[in-house]
């Protein structure tokens, strides 16, 4: 393409922020059309055919409120927090390959920027908390940090481990690494981990976590916290938040599947292209949303101690299996 | 070295905050406040503080007849109406020594079993809504919706149903009522397989649950505590069994009992429950008499011998008696309800101390309160 | 049977059975009824606020203010006035309000009439702007109902 | 039951010697007269102390025992010890009669057994010792009798207002109680 490169880096910044807007609003009505397919009612119907303007309704709605702040509260944090929480979603999208040309800037640590960026909103979830001066919130923004700190590190160490596999941190390469039947994507690659499987579901309920979805949504957790660290929120200033989570599980996803499932690259070894990245995109967004309607929230102390005591030292031992594997063959 | 989901009182520090929950708070169902000590997310004290629906139902039932009073026993627990009028209808019948007929009988076991599953159902919804589960709550409202279809059919009126009368009932069951009541006996029975795949064997809410909020069979008596609460603490304390009323004695039932004392014995207590429901239905249903559903002589007017009369029934919290004390006149002199949330509740402050906040929601939702019955 | 790991393994089990009941009502057909597109038919025994019967001979009320209704109502919100006009034998109702903002819904009113002059409703959308909204005259419904 | 009933009555009727006339028309069975004539004013039987057996069909419970005021402690300790639980405590407001009556009921939770065990107290000065000590649950309900009747239960830890609003003053259960 003879595109200059500024304006190309620009083209895809402004794609990227359309697409998280889009999917933050989106996803809303498939969460809530999906809620309701699980409990057998029909959901949204009434704005819009099969109601697809509703998002577009409740932004109006919410964009149309008072913004509150509480007198007590901090009110520079108090208005950081929600601008805070979206920014990392957008940075951790610019470096996801959509496909294999389709990605806004490749670097071949791109990795390491998805994890650094990552852990962002939770310390935006946090400072909300802090700042509301609420004592639900502040309990809430508690929770959050240790559930972040504990989900954390099994989650890296399941990354070093997939690292091992790959020898790469450029995430197009990992991509290309998986070309090919479904059995060369990252999840089945049995022969250098025969682990894999374990590591993905790690993987996977570390983004859970990490995320703050049901079971694992401690910070909202509405009926012991009200609405955790969003109490105070009124107006835009929640509905960014609450735009924010699902813009998170759209980055999170796209991780999991760039890291495991084979990105962009097709199933059956012939038309790949950034449909597949999509289509196995939202396939996890749709199972998240599955599980948050299936399963009652976890107790805090049992997260930490799923963490601690199980998802640690799993994901240790696959670590050394992995490097003993690597040693070995 | 785990996080404990419990601290002793001596353990706490001594920097703690008061966190009110409630009144308005959606663990609370309703308007209850429980003003919490908290140290972190440890409750040092729980205090709860009930009243805010206090509707003074008591003293009502001094200014009106006893006809008049009637619709208010519906209204104190308005998940177990028929329950709480079985009480009130009783403690008249006893006093005037009005003998109902057998049929009016059987329909007041199958109607008060009907809204035991009602009760339990939107307890089971309720609860797994406490402890985040959404999806549980709408399948178990689908399921109680067929009830109150049912009860709707017959008396009128899906909640507040005031059906018993002195001496029987408003009117006959019809035909389309005992089918449908068969229909949902064979209905119910697959779907509480299906709540066991989907809830109970979950291992989260397993985990949740188990050895959380534990209740002493000692604690129970001195607190008074009934119903599912002692039943889940190994006692088979049940008013049907032990104070027999109405035609209870007829049927073969078992009453669920679970040693635990924790909040999974009395989860464990309520599913089983509906089953020994479903049970009582069916024999019930196989054996109504024909005949009258009203006693021949009711006095228009209902004057009750002077003195005082008691009558408890198993309401689907607890125990619920009815205490009237007459001086001849046509309104009571007095009449106490007891109210099995109330006591149930009380016990609250002492079980909770130590938990953490999460597990103390999931003990208060292990109570199943409602909150017009404890402030009545 | 209680090793940890096997814990485990069946702790995963469990969620994936749980997840395989949801994912089945997924596909059911919905239970709910879109309420103002759609409504449920009425059971006959519904109790709704009440109506005079309409005497199918004559087109009146069948009432004849005997107060009964008036007497056992709970929430003391039935007013009956009447009058013995001439060459009737009994009293026919001239007044008959009833506040249906402390109504509730018992039903006693119907059952002590003598007369049957009474019955429900089957009107259950009620919605007003105002409390003078429900302060209802049932001579006044009858008499456009005749209409 | 840890006691039988025949020692259970006996120990009850020791905190309850009958005063005055003992074999009184209401001693043997006082639910045998509904068609006494309430003409009277009082239309409450006479109050003897006493700890009888009543017909459960009739009253809805078994034993029926009225106890001096400070005899409710002992009472319910010994209550206690035979292992009852506490249903409810509650008050009558005999305004004829100008007293008050504090009705305890218990419940026996694995035998079949209802025991109402009940005082007068002097309406103007209602004062009754706490069984919260012996049942921790009658705090509520003392607090609750307390709000409606104006009792005060010596050595309650708290008798603020519990289900009237906190800044209530008035007894509304009392029979001259106009709202």
């Amino acid at each position: 393409m003879n595109i200059s490169e500024p304006i190309r880096l620009l083209l895809f910044l402004a794609g990227i922020m359309a697409f998280v807007g889009f999917n933050a609003a989106y996803l809303v009505w498939v969460e809530r059309k999906g809620a309701a397919r699980f409990q057998r009612r029909p959901g949204p119907t009434e704005v819009g055919f099969a109601g697809l303007l509703q998002p577009i309704a409740d932004a109006l709605k919410l964009l149309s409120k008072q913004v509150i702040v509480p007198p007590t509260s901090d009110a520079i944090l108090f208005r950081l927090a929600p601008v805070l929480v979206m920014s990392p979603a957008l940075m951790c999208l610019a470096v996801i390959p959509f496909g294999e040309t389709l990605v806004a800037r490749n670097i071949n640590i791109g990795l390491v920027m998805v994890f650094a960026f990552g852990s962002i909103n939770v310390m935006a979830i946090m400072l909300g908390g802090w700042a509301s001066r609420n004592k639900y919130a502040v309990i809430s923004a508690a929770r959050v940090v240790s559930q972040d700190v504990a989900y954390e590190i099994p989650m890296l160490l399941v990354v070093i481990t997939l690292l091992m596999v790959t020898g790469t941190m450029d995430l197009n390469q990992i991509v290309r690494q998986q070309a090919g039947w479904f059995w060369h994507w990252n999840l089945f690659k049995l022969t250098a981990n025969p682990l894999m499987p374990v590591t993905f579901v790690i993987f996977y309920i570390c983004m859970l976590a990490e995320t703050n979805r049901a079971p694992f949504d401690m910070a909202e957790a509405e009926s012991e916290l009200v609405a955790g660290a969003f109490t105070e929120y009124a107006g835009m200033g929640f509905g960014v938040f609450f735009m924010a989570e699902y813009a998170n599980i759209v980055v999170g996803c796209s991780v999991a599947t760039v890291l495991f499932l084979g990105g962009w690259q097709s199933p059956i070894g012939v038309w790949s292209g950034p449909w597949w990245f999509l289509l196995k995109m939202y396939f996890l967004v749709f199972s998240v949303i599955w599980i948050r309607w299936t399963f009652p929230r976890t107790q805090f102390y049992g997260l930490l101690n799923l963490s601690w005591k199980i998802l640690i030292p799993v994901s240790l031992f696959t670590l050394v299996l992995s490097s003993i594997m690597l040693k070995l063959f | 070295m785990s996080i404990p989901s419990f601290i002793p009182h001596e353990k706490m520090s001594d920097e703690t905050f008061v966190l009110n929950l409630g009144p308005q708070h959606p663990a609370t169902h309703g308007v209850l406040r429980v003003k919490l000590t908290m140290d972190g997310e440890y409750i040092a004290r729980a205090e709860p503080v009930p009243g805010y629906i206090h509707r003074m139902h008591e003293k009502m039932g001094e200014n009106r007849t006893y006809a008049q009073f009637l619709p208010n026993t519906s209204r104190i627990d308005y998940l177990s109406a028929m329950h709480y009028t079985h009480a009130f209808v009783g403690a008249v019948e006893r006093a005037a020594r009005i003998t109902v007929p057998p049929r009016a009988e059987y329909v007041r076991v199958i109607t008060s079993e009907l809204n035991r599953i009602s009760s339990h159902l939107v307890w089971f919804g309720a609860f797994l809504l406490d402890l985040g589960g959404f999806t549980p709550l709408l399948y178990a409202f689908d399921d109680r919706e067929k009830i109150l279809d049912l009860l709707e059919g017959i008396t009128g009126s899906r909640l507040t149903y005031c059906y018993y009368r002195f001496g029987g009932l408003y009117n006959d069951v019809d035909a389309d009522f005992l089918k449908g009541t068969r229909d949902f006996t064979a209905y119910m029975r697959p779907r509480l397989d299906m709540y066991r795949a989907l809830v109970t064997d979950n291992i989260i809410l397993r985990k949740r649950l188990e050895s959380i909020g534990p209740i002493s069979a000692e604690m129970c008596r001195k607190y008074g505590a009934t119903g599912p609460v002692i039943r889940g603490s190994g006692v088979a304390y049940d008013v049907r069994r032990i104070e027999p009323y109405s035609v209870y004695p007829e049927f073969q039932f078992d009453i669920p009992v679970y040693p635990e004392g924790d909040c999974m014995a009395r989860y464990l207590v309520r599913m089983e429950e509906i089953v020994q429901s479903l049970r009582i239905i069916d024999q019930a249903l196989d054996q109504l008499p024909e005949g009258p559903v009203m006693a021949e002589k009711v006095p228009r007017v209902i004057k009750l011998p002077p003195g005082d009369y008691c009558y408890a029934v198993e309401a689907a919290r607890g125990r619920f008696a009815v205490r009237i004390v007459s001086d001849n006149k046509d309104i009571p002199y007095r009449v106490k309800l007891r109210a099995p949330s109330f006591s149930n509740l009380s016990l609250y402050e002492e079980a909770s101390q130590g938990m953490m906040l999460p597990d103390a929601l999931a003990l208060m939702g292990s109570l199943d309160l409602v909150i017009p019955d404890i402030d009545r | 049977m209680k090793s940890p790991i096997g814990e485990v393994i069946r702790g995963f089990m469990s969620l994936v059975t749980g997840m395989g009941v949801t994912i089945r009502q997924f596909f059911k057909p919905n239970v709910t009824v879109q309420y103002p597109h759609a409504s449920l038919k009425m059971t006959g025994r519904y109790r709704g606020h009440i109506e005079l019967v309409r005497d199918p001979a004559t087109g009146l009320s069948l009432c004849i203010a005997c107060k009964s209704c008036e007497k056992a109502c709970p929430s003391d919100c039935i007013a009956v006035e009447g009058v013995k006009r001439d060459g009737e034998k009994r009293k026919s109702a001239t007044d008959f309000k009833v506040d249906f903002t402390k109504c509730s819904l018992c039903g006693s009113c119907v059952e002590v009439c003598p007369t049957d002059a009474l019955k429900f409703s089957r009107n259950y959308n009620l919605a007003g702007t105002s409390r003078e909204a429900y302060y209802l005259d049932l001579l006044k419904r009858l008499q456009t109902e005749n209409k | 039951m840890s006691v039988s009933l025949e020692e259970l009555i006996a120990r009850l009727s020791r905190l309850c010697p009958p005063e005055a006339s003992p074999a009184s028309s209401e001693g043997p069975a006082p639910a045998e007269s509904p068609a006494a004539p309430a003409v009277a004013l009082a239309p409450a039987p006479a109050v003897t102390n006493g700890c009888r057996l009543v017909d459960y069909a009739a009253k809805g419970y078994h034993l029926d025992a009225i106890v001096p005021p400070d005899k409710v402690v002992e009472a319910a300790r010994l209550l206690d010890e035979a292992g009852f639980g506490l249903d409810a405590v509650t008050g009558v407001d005999w305004l004829a009669q100008e007293q008050m009556e504090v009705v305890y009921d218990y419940f026996h939770p694995s035998a079949s057994w209802r025991v109402a065990v009940r005082c007068r107290l002097p309406r103007q000065t209602p004062e009754v010792a706490t069984i919260s000590t012996v049942f921790p649950g009658a705090n509520w309900h003392e607090r609750e009798t307390h709000d409606f009747f104006g009792i005060q239960f010596v050595g309650h830890p708290d008798l603020s207002p519990f289900l009237l609003p906190e800044d209530a003053d008035y007894h509304p259960l009392r029979k001259d109680f106009v709202a």
